[in-house]
């Protein structure tokens, strides 16, 4: 019961922070919120005869979320040290 | 209440005390510092739900991994003055409206473990092996071709960063 | 009453790395003089043994420095997020047969796990200081531990497959002398990325003395800089003792106690052999580090893991 | 530093308390002077010596002191060599970066007195005490590594009448100014 409130909490946390922040940094993190909520209610909703199975789930969830945050700070590394910038809004033109 | 209660309950609010920090830091030495509390929290729940394979992976993936890099990224981005650089946000009703009503709907529909049951027994690492390479086996796979997708495409990142 | 079992495991570790960190320096030193032709503490106690009484309460009386542009919360605490990892990872390491303080089902990855963590403490530190010298040092600390856990838990994850088992009693239990020489290449680079994992010599860059004085904890003087080289000596006994258990068999050599002392025995080998190494290599460049972890070293891991999976199978 | 200095000031204050602050005075003096870590600052033929003094044939690890490269891990300064108007103002900011109890030897006849540069130079400073506390002097030019070694020994008797109480410390002017005025 707790869990599952701090969890949606956390999540809706993240949402937030995704939604009003200005650096990607900041964004990545609001990111990194949602996927680790997820895993915990993951394994929340999977307990009891489901648990072997969660925690592969689980598992599988842990290795995309780390992908997803190399590939986004890489991304954010070279953005700066191509055009010292690291604001969303600075982000408007597709061709650099 | 018992000791499984108490610490479900203090991983509980570790999670989202580091959610809070995260999301409403204004300097990067706090957004760091709560993304770390959080982390840790939900490998404490991990631990907490019954699964110290996923609680070590956590902590070895996220808080010695993630985190690291995040922090690196952040002395890269924001070195030059001595202070810790400032993450800027623009808040605004709408998303945090927003924000309320998916943490509401989120609380009601998402299935619950009801509270003050027996802490549920742990999972080995032998059974999570059983199912990753038996009925899960294509997922599995889709991770590894995933991450090595990932790798290949960070190296074509930075190696086209480097050329300018 | 599993609150009160980690208290006294807590102080038990504390006290443990403690002592060992005295022992540790003093035979440091002697090691150290032994290689350079000298002789090392000789005034105090039998050998100088007693040498390190004297030096720990004088750093204890020693000022407390906190620069004036430093990030207080973050300079002040980093010692200890760096030394408490490290004295949690000594709970999964199995002492007695079919025992560990800690027996995790997901032991081993506990213990390759977990001090990652400290990681992060030299991160802060390096980032508290606001002193360019201790970024520097951070920054590198930070790309050398994060690198060199890979070829580590490589080398580690070729016992686990001998063995079938994450928990550190079961994979003691299934222990075998010839595990030695099938795993020796794994523990050699066993070996090579806990040096690296630790910040010694010749993996020391971090703290590079000729160019970075002192690296992250450069600004760090008095009792919290004894906490940092606490930290280095705990992370060395941890790894030793952890390293002569998977890799050596440990206290499987003998029942009881003397199972017990051969434990500590050989892991007071490789102690020394750390030691070794540190006073005789000279120290690598930063792209050779890079270059020696991810075009040697995980290879060579991965080669093991082959080795060890080949063997597994035709058992 | 300061939370010492207010312990030694309580027991000082109690009743019985001086016996026992000279009680940890005994340990701190007795641990301070056998581990005085030195901060090599070597900047002439002086620094030779000074090498060869941790190396085999001297070994001043044998009575506890070791070189260490950073200021904030050291107890002595040893100054050996000459200090000119150029270096005095490096030399200082690193004796500042030096925590205290910290102490001063200075090595050598260019260190005591400007040595061979005493007259007629427009670039040295005569000795380092015009701006340095100097609790040690060592003559020669340079100091064989034996009289470093007792110049280290006569410091330790030196440290010996040290307290941890501010009232009962010989404290000199820790930080006097630079000669010529304070150029950084």
């Amino acid at each position: 019961m707790i869990l599952t409130v701090a969890c949606a909490g956390a999540f809706a946390l993240g949402v937030y922070a995704v939604l009003v922040r200005r650096e990607i940094i900041g964004i990545l993190a609001g990111a990194e919120l949602m996927l680790g909520a997820a895993a915990v209610q993951l394994l929340v909703a999977g307990s009891g005869e489901f648990a072997a199975g969660a925690s592969s789930f689980g598992l599988i969830l842990l290795v995309v979320a780390a992908a997803e945050a190399v590939v986004g700070l890489a991304l954010i590394v070279t953005a700066y040290r191509r055009a010292k910038r690291s604001r969303i809004e600075e982000f408007g033109e597709v061709s650099g | 209440m018992s000791a499984h209660d108490l610490a479900v309950a203090s991983a509980a609010a570790l999670v989202l005390a580091g959610a809070a920090g995260t999301a409403l830091a204004r300097s990067a030495t706090r957004l760091v510092l709560s993304l770390g509390a959080f982390l840790l929290g939900v490998a404490l729940c991990f631990l907490a739900l019954g699964s110290p394979l996923l609680a070590a992976a956590q902590v070895f993936v996220y808080i010695g991994g993630v985190l690291v890099l995040v922090l690196f990224a952040l002395m890269v981005v924001g070195r030059g003055d001595g202070e810790s650089p400032r993450v800027e946000s623009r808040h605004d009703p709408g998303a945090a409206l927003v924000a309320l009503g998916l943490f509401v709907v989120l609380a009601i529909v998402t299935p619950k473990r009801p509270s003050g049951i027996a802490p549920p027994e742990m999972v080995s690492p032998l059974a999570v092996a059983d199912v990753l390479l038996g009925s899960g086996i294509v997922a599995f796979e889709l991770a590894g071709v995933l991450l090595l997708a990932a790798l290949l495409a960070v190296l074509v990142i930075v190696k086209s960063g480097g050329e300018r | 009453m599993s609150f009160v079992w980690g208290l006294l495991y807590g102080t038990g570790a504390v006290i443990l790395i403690a002592g060992g960190a005295v022992v540790g320096v003093w035979w440091e030193r002697k090691v150290s003089a032994r290689i350079q032709l000298r002789l090392g503490p000789q005034q105090l106690g039998p050998a100088g043994s007693l040498q390190m009484l004297a030096d720990v309460p004088k750093l204890l009386f020693k000022e407390d420095v906190v620069p004036a542009s430093a990030d207080r919360l973050l300079f002040r605490y980093a010692p200890l997020a760096v030394f408490a990892p490290i004295a949690m990872s000594l709970a999964v390491i199995p002492f007695w047969a079919g025992w560990a303080p800690l027996d995790s089902a997901a032991g081993v990855l506990f213990f390759l796990a977990v001090p990652s963590i400290s990681v992060l403490g030299i991160l802060f530190s390096a980032w508290g200081s606001h002193n360019t010298l201790a970024t520097l040092g951070g920054v590198r600390a930070a790309a050398q531990m994060v690198s060199y856990e890979v070829p580590r838990a490589l080398a580690v994850l070729s016992v686990v497959v001998l063995g079938g088992s994450l928990q550190p009693s079961e994979l003691m239990d299934a222990w075998r002398w010839w595990w030695i020489p099938v795993t020796l290449l794994g523990f050699g680079v066993y070996f090579i990325a806990s040096i690296a994992e630790m910040n010694r010599g010749p993996f020391d860059l971090p703290e590079a003395e000729s160019e970075l004085v002192a690296g992250y904890f450069a600004d760090y003087s008095g009792i919290r800089w004894a906490v940092f080289m606490m930290a280095e000596y705990g992370a060395m006994i941890a790894s030793a003792l952890f390293g002569a258990a998977l890799f050596f068999g440990g206290f499987m050599w003998l029942p009881g106690v003397a199972g017990l002392a051969v434990h500590i025995g050989i892991a007071a080998l490789i102690i020394t052999a750390v030691m070794w190494v540190k006073w005789t290599f000279p120290r690598l460049r930063q792209d050779q580090l890079m270059t020696f972890c991810w075009t040697v070293l995980t290879p060579l891991a991965l080669v093991q893991l082959v080795l060890a999976v080949v063997v597994a199978l035709w058992l | 530093m300061a939370g010492v200095d207010e312990f030694a000031r309580a027991l000082e204050d109690t009743p019985g308390g001086g016996v026992v602050l000279t009680s940890i005075d005994a340990i701190s003096n007795w641990a301070r002077g056998h581990s005085l870590w030195i901060m090599p600052m070597g900047t002439a033929c002086c620094a030779m010596e000074l090498i060869a003094a941790s190396f085999s044939r001297f070994d001043f690890d044998r009575h506890g002191s070791i070189p260490r490269p950073d200021p904030r891990h050291t107890d002595v300064m040893v100054v050996a060599g000459t200090i000119t108007k150029k270096m005095a103002p490096s030399v200082k900011l690193l004796w500042e970066q030096m925590p205290e109890p910290k102490w001063c030897v200075a090595m050598g006849n260019c260190a005591v007195s400007g040595g061979i540069f005493h007259h007629d130079t427009y670039s040295v400073i005569r000795g380092v005490d015009e701006f340095l506390p100097v609790d040690v002097y060592i003559a020669g030019c340079p100091p064989r590594p034996e009289s470093l070694q007792d110049g280290l020994l006569r410091l330790r008797e030196k440290v010996r009448s040290e307290s941890i109480s501010p009232s009962r410390r010989r404290t000199v002017e820790g930080l006097l100014p630079l000669p010529g005025g304070e150029k950084r």
